[in-house]
């Protein structure tokens, strides 16, 4: 029994204290009929040894193929500290902070991620303490409904263009409530959402409009010019980051003059490795006057009695309010842990070489494919390391035929943009080499050759 | 900018989308930054170095090997949007702890799309709503919540738009059903129950509360949070209970990680299966598929972007596989034993918990409203006791009992360890009648002092790097 | 620049401080003629990504085959919270402790380590700061030269038996110092050293007698009637160990009566990884007669000036003489570490449980090797963990053919035992499964079928 | 102890080959274990957390990435005896750094098969002798040594069988050619040199040296611990160095573990090729093939029973490539620029060094013999500076210095780590002036004080479990 410390003279001594004959009897008030056998099924312990040859076994199934697929998590070079770091005890198995006495690390950490985080966006305030980007905009959307005192409706903007899981979470969560979320349709040719849809709500009650930026498509948005228009007409603007690319895009923090009222997005290409979705975190941040309704862990420099510098967690007025991260176990504290890890190592720079590697990556991955016949760029605006290609067949053949050469090509977007046709989405990042990059191109044009050609070489000459 | 970078690599963007001047974080060499983290670390009193933890939570030992397997190379760069034939391996862990949680609930569906408790909780109450909506029942417009819940337990079915209706509780802490039927009706669409309660007592008659319940048209939510305490010895699903909430970072041995990543199972009646949160997996044959939303139109949908808090899933079935049954129930058993124990010891030691007369679940709630020193609260106790080597919270649960300490000893604590935690109490009490100011000047021996609280509000909450 | 933190401005203002224009004055005393180019042909730095890209691709190429070779090396599962402890940084990191007020955690981890090796030994002593199970071997037989003052003859008996590279290193070291070894057979029936080959030596000047157990063959030695031969000769005993098997089998320090006077081995069995042979460590056992002549560090408990306990370590009588483990930086402190750890979370018990897994693993690998036609036991005694084998077939051929089946079917002995013949060391340990030794099996029953069959169907008929 | 184990397991062992009780190991579960080891490692106070290391040894900052590739599970589980088929990775790496060793070099030949220095020093004599005899020239019997060099220098010429000549050094710490004149004839079996020496001063007239040992038929062997003070600013070989031995834990960035495990290189010349130990690594066409005793007949073997300290050839070989040119030479010069500004300082401030008349290569000797302190001592110093956040070791190098400290700040250190280094230096000199107790009696914040130094003869090596 490797976890339980007690000896049996100790069983004995402690049921002994409490005047239990037997450990059952400290059941006694679980009704009898209600069984005892609730774990019948439940299968005996495994050894540790037992339990890495199944784990590797799996681990082996699923193998490491080579992966353009971005879409909103990233396959990122982590640097090997990171975790060696974030795995430290004194930070993995940390308490939750109640007693800022004992978790000054946890607290400065949480101190020094606000501050980072605030350079990359160039908001005022930005921490980290949702779930994943999807939970980050429900966060910031309702942020925007309590502190937008000019508006009424609930009506919230939300462009085609930003990631079809990050709108469906949101109108999972937010319909109850009465937030509706309009869609903005983006541009055919662009992929970008043209500002002048926005003509069309001057005058309307709207509570906010999001922004994405890169949007799901990789595409720019015209970032100032849709926030400009938000501040123009008393609608607040969230914006949707990928912080990574903060380190080379202009920061919401001065988009449109007044910058962004508040922003979020997904932490994970900071240092959070894929793992299959999560865990992730997302962040959330806003300009100072909205300050008091941040939700989730806001962590201050102070000092203590004697007047020495020390960390503590602010309390805030929205720490009940209906939607905020609860202050109990529902941090993403590692993944944020290795997030402030990740940024102090890389530096500035570091992160802005990085974007530009997977920036170029992808731009040299988009020219090879599309000097295949047939394969060509969606869009025709300036991307950021992500860009829709079109294809000349179905997008799950192909898909399927690179995946069993081991290559994940791209997502396929008919299931969310039926309307973009045979389309996929490739993002190839700094992790991913010429070879690789290569070896996909040279398999699509085999595949494209050899399912398009297949059917011609059927037609009968008398046709 | 763009002249540091290599190759002109960013050279296609036109320059207004991009950066005017660098981010300003700081620039340090590898060793400077780990130093400083490293260090950091230190400040940091976790349960495994400075301080054991008597925290309000079951929170059992974090395995090495949960860490070490979850973190295999495999599943660390495996993509969310991967397709199932590179899934395999780990869609098959899923599956199984789907499995296992319906092994430890005995109901039969169960879902691990939630990213944590509060998600779970969430998904719980839309649930319910889904069901009513799906019959059209569309008047019952009110949950019912113990008055014991915590605070923050009102805030999902408030965002499920129903109003929440406080249900006062018997004198030992549990719902009483003699109340309780004056609250249900038509206009009931469930209750919320905690069970153990946050009180940590046994709701014993939750088979009468899911009768009556059933009865009024209404369903039973039960946060199963502290199923860890009853794991064996009792199956939610027997009680009629109709979706369990789990906090899988509780029960199932996730780290603590400063307050997170957790991770969260709900488990369903019959009657809730179709809208279990997506995604879910299946198997059919050998082969392992998701059940998404296009698969399970019912569903109430997800909640984040991809499959929830995935890697701390694959921790916690490492930990259940290597708890075993017998574990689970050892899990139950010695976190009830501990507690009961630790809860005799202060009794003996002249000290008040609530409800002395029911038996304990997994934790005691400490009272310490009429504490013997002068001017010491139960804030001042907690302080101190940091110095003795425990970290407790103080008074945030449950938010009635405002002077009074949650404790929680896991299992996997020892009775050695328990003692001294007395003993350590013992010494604070004497401390607090002869000379009350040491212990409202606590802590001494933390890397900081008492914080100053009235300096909170001036507290900055970023720096400004010089070189931004 | 990831390593030096130095920014120009420091560089330049540190060169002012002493005096010089440029780095290069500060080489001024190297004579210009020796030129300043010597890193021309060293590769230009490459970033962590690429490393890690490098590194990995290596890796892939070694792959992870079925190991059935032990032969002093042996793949035992480590729980993953042993390394998880030792490369905590300030293990890892930790300086040579020169200041035992500030290595505390050193300290005391090398006393317990000394108390728990000591347990499985039953020696009074026993440190761990030998480089290998070679080393240590070296180490001991140096020490039984110092301490045996009833010889001069420096001669030592070791069993053929023992592992050859450990007989080897021994030479390779010891031959200039006038130290001669001189082998015993072994039994060809039991692959043991059969005591009554002492009786040729009785009332010789003999220095010491080295006693492999389990020896190289996996064989059991008669430990008790060799050492007490020893005792009763003035010969000292000196006991070549594999520390695993210790916690089922009998300890050298009981064995003879008197118990073995020095002991030694590798200590790899206990948390350390295989990682191509090192690094590994030896240790060092003896009585508390001989412990003034004991090698390497040995820490202590003692106490600081106001009485608190202390941990520090004990300065030596041998720390200068030849051939003993130098104080700088040759320990392997890491793998002690690490060693430590594993013992404390495997407790006695669990050690045995291993120990008794491997070897009826290795029984039941026997088992299935040997029903195949022309495979056979070479040695008829009992054996712990580890047994030889006769093949039908050279054994050279055979193990290739596993081999590209990714089975590492056994260490090949005919170029260390050519009077064996065809002959094979298996080792299956715990991590061996039940499937893995069926696939071996029948890996090797057809590789002998197919290769022993192809030469009879070219025979011609009218030979 | 049979009946303990499952299933029988030992049952066809005779018993008298068995143990008869238990061994009597601490019995605890994993936490214990964890929450005891991890608060042993929070007493050390290693370099990245607690203290700033300036020790007697260059050793650069492990990077993480060293650790991690290295510990990749393919390179972890091979087998020292793996195929060559299964091994191409492993040996290229090896491969790799012997090249590596070459090109910093410039030797023609490179081993890594010594598993850290003090097997390289062996190694490197007993080629010498291996020559010697191959060439029938048996009666040099004589290794000579600068007085300057450690004393454990001599052991490997010892056991080798030399016997050891100390030769006088000149008055700035480096070898006096008019001296070694006298000392070089027939029985001249070689010279060991350190250069940079021990004393931190570059042999200037190594090639002279070089020529006046080949002069006498003798080789010459150089101990290139100190190697990277000088890499990319010259090439042992350039000198007419036969054997340089390299610890590849100081310029190579191993971790320094509390003490090892190391690795080491030896370089040799054309004319000691054959002699070179085993095993190694040689490419063939695509392929990495082992050099072996019985492919190298003439080689002096094999020290280890594998292949040395492997894992540590993986760490070395992962740093050097991301120093790569510009990072060795950089790692030379700022580990110069370092000491000499050091140097400088402490000079300014009043400090005696040693040589301060000759370059500074990459360490310091702090002279302290004549303290002004009344009885404050140089070892009081260095306890002290514990306090002061800084471990250096005391009084064990060079051996005719004893009251001095050698100080080796590694090209990773900043500016503003040696200020404050000096400033502490001065805040001593201070305290010893006014208050000579207070350095007497340091450290002060360390986990226990001065260690009584009367007490260790009586100190307990063992602990005897209780259940042993
Ligand atoms: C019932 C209950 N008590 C207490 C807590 C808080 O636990 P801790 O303070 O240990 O993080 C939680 C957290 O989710 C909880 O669900
Ligand atoms: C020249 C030299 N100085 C000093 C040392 C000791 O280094 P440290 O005390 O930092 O372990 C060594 C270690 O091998 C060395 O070779």
């Amino acid at each position: 029994m490797p976890f339980f410390p007690h000896t049996e003279a100790e069983v004995r001594e402690m049921l002994n204290a409490v005047g239990a004959n037997s450990i059952n009897d400290l059941f006694d008030e679980i009704p009898q009929n209600l069984g005892w056998g609730g774990l019948a099924t439940f299968p005996a312990a495994r050894s540790e040894l037992e339990v890495s040859q199944l784990m590797s076994a799996r681990a082996r199934l699923d193998g490491a193929p080579s992966c353009f697929i971005g879409a909103g998590a990233y396959d990122h070079h982590i640097p090997a500290a990171v975790w060696q770091i974030a795995t430290r005890d004194e930070f993995y198995s940390a308490c939750t902070p109640h007693h800022a006495e004992a978790n000054q690390g946890t607290l400065q950490l949480i101190y020094e991620f606000q501050s980072m985080m605030a350079a990359l966006t160039a908001m005022d305030l930005c921490n980290g303490s949702l779930h994943d980007g999807a939970s980050a905009l429900v966060a910031a959307i309702l942020m925007a409904v309590r502190v937008n005192h000019k508006s009424v409706s609930r009506r919230i903007l939300v462009p085609k263009s930003l990631h079809p899981a990050y709108r469906r979470v949101a109108d999972n969560i937010l319909h109850h409530q009465g937030i509706v979320l309009e869609q903005l349709p983006y541009d055919a040719k662009g992929g970008h959402t043209d500002p002048a849809v926005l003509q069309g709500y001057i005058g309307q009650d709207i509570t906010a409009l999001v922004i994405p930026q890169p949007n799901f498509f990789g595409v720019l948005e015209e970032a100032d010019a849709l926030a400009g228009w938000a501040q123009a007409n008393n609608v607040l603007t969230i914006a949707v980051v990928n912080p990574l690319a903060l380190s080379v895009l202009s920061p919401p923090g001065s988009w449109g003059g007044q910058g962004a009222d508040i922003c979020c997005g997904e932490g994970q290409p900071l240092g959070v490795p894929l793992s299959s979705g999560g865990p992730y975190f997302g962040f959330l941040g806003c300009r100072r006057a909205l300050l008091r309704q941040m939700p989730g862990w806001i962590a201050g420099r102070t000092r203590d009695r004697t007047g020495q510098t020390a960390y503590s967690l602010i309390p805030q007025a929205s720490d009940q309010s209906p939607g905020t991260a609860s202050i109990f176990g529902s941090q993403q504290a590692s993944a944020v842990t290795a997030a402030t890890v990740h940024m102090a190592l890389m530096g500035a720079e570091g992160l802005a070489q990085t974007a530009a590697k997977c920036h170029a990556n992808t731009r040299r991955l988009a020219e090879k494919l599309c000097s295949i016949p047939g394969v060509a760029l969606k869009f025709d605006r300036p991307v950021f390391h992500e860009q829709v290609l079109a294809l000349p067949l179905r997008a799950q053949g192909v898909l399927r035929t690179l995946a069993a050469h081991n290559i994940l090509g791209g997502l396929d977007l008919s299931r969310d943009y039926p309307e973009l046709g045979n389309a996929i989405l490739v993002c190839a990042t700094e992790r991913r080499t010429c070879e690789e990059i290569d070896s996909f191109a040279g398999k699509l044009e085999r595949a494209i050759r050899l399912q398009a050609g297949a059917p011609c070489q059927l037609q009968p000459n008398n046709w | 900018m763009r002249a540091a970078l290599s190759g002109e690599d960013l050279s296609d963007l036109p320059v207004r989308f991009l950066r005017k001047s660098s981010a300003g974080l700081p620039e340090v060499t590898e060793l400077q930054a780990v130093k400083h983290y490293t260090r950091l670390s230190r400040r940091n009193l976790s349960s495994d170095t400075g301080l054991n933890s008597l925290a309000s939570c079951t929170f059992n030992y974090h395995p090495g090997a949960a860490l070490a397997l979850a973190s295999l190379p495999e599943f660390l760069v495996r993509h969310p949007e991967a397709p199932e034939g590179h899934s395999q391996g780990f869609m098959a862990c899923v599956y199984d702890l789907q499995e296992l949680i319906k092994a430890v609930t005995g109901m039969p569906g169960a879902s691990l799309a939630p990213a944590a408790g509060a998600q779970c909780e969430f998904a719980g109450i839309a649930m319910i709503k889904a069901y009513h909506d799906a019959r059209n029942d569309a008047d019952r417009t009110e949950i019912l919540i113990p008055e014991t819940a915590q605070a923050a337990a009102a805030v999902p079915a408030e965002m499920c738009g129903y109003s929440v209706r406080k249900l006062p509780v018997g004198s030992e802490g549990s719902v009483d059903v003699a109340i309780l039927e004056n609250f249900l009706g038509s206009r009931t669409a469930g209750l919320m129950l905690t069970n153990p309660s946050t009180v940590a007592v046994f709701a014993c008659n939750t088979e009468a509360i899911a009768g009556l319940v059933h009865e009024a048209g209404g369903l039973l939510n039960c946060t199963g949070d502290n199923l860890s305490a009853i794991a064996g010895k009792n199956r939610p699903d027997d009680m009629g209970i109709d979706v369990i909430t789990l906090d899988l970072h509780k029960c199932f041995c996730a780290p603590r990680g400063g307050g997170g990543p957790g991770a969260g199972a709900v488990a369903v009646s019959e009657r809730l299966l179709p809208y279990l949160p997506a995604p879910m997996v299946d198997r059919e044959g050998d082969a392992y598929t998701w059940l998404d939303e296009q698969r399970r139109p019912e569903s109430v949908g997800r909640f984040s972007a991809f499959a929830g808090n995935a890697g701390i899933l694959l921790r916690a079935y490492i930990a259940a596989l290597m708890l075993g049954r017998k574990g689970m129930r050892r899990a139950a058993e010695y976190s009830t034993m501990n507690a009961s124990y630790l809860r005799r010891q202060l009794l003996k030691s002249g000290f008040d918990a609530a409800y002395p007369e029911r038996g304990v679940a997994h934790e005691v709630i400490l009272n310490l409203c009429c504490p013997t020193g002068e001017g010491v609260a139960t804030r001042d106790y907690a302080k101190r006791l940091l110095d003795y080597g425990v970290h407790v919270p103080t008074t945030l649960l449950p938010p009635q009992a405002t002077e009074c300490l949650l404790l929680e000893p896991t299992g996997a604590e020892s009775k050695e360890m328990l003692d001294s935690f007395v003993a350590a109490m013992r010494a604070i009490r004497d401390e607090a009648e002869t000379d009350p100011d040491t212990v409202r000047g606590a802590p001494y021996t933390m890397p900081v002092g008492r914080l100053d609280e009235g300096a909170l509000v001036d507290a900055d909450l970023t720096w400004k790097p010089t070189n931004g």
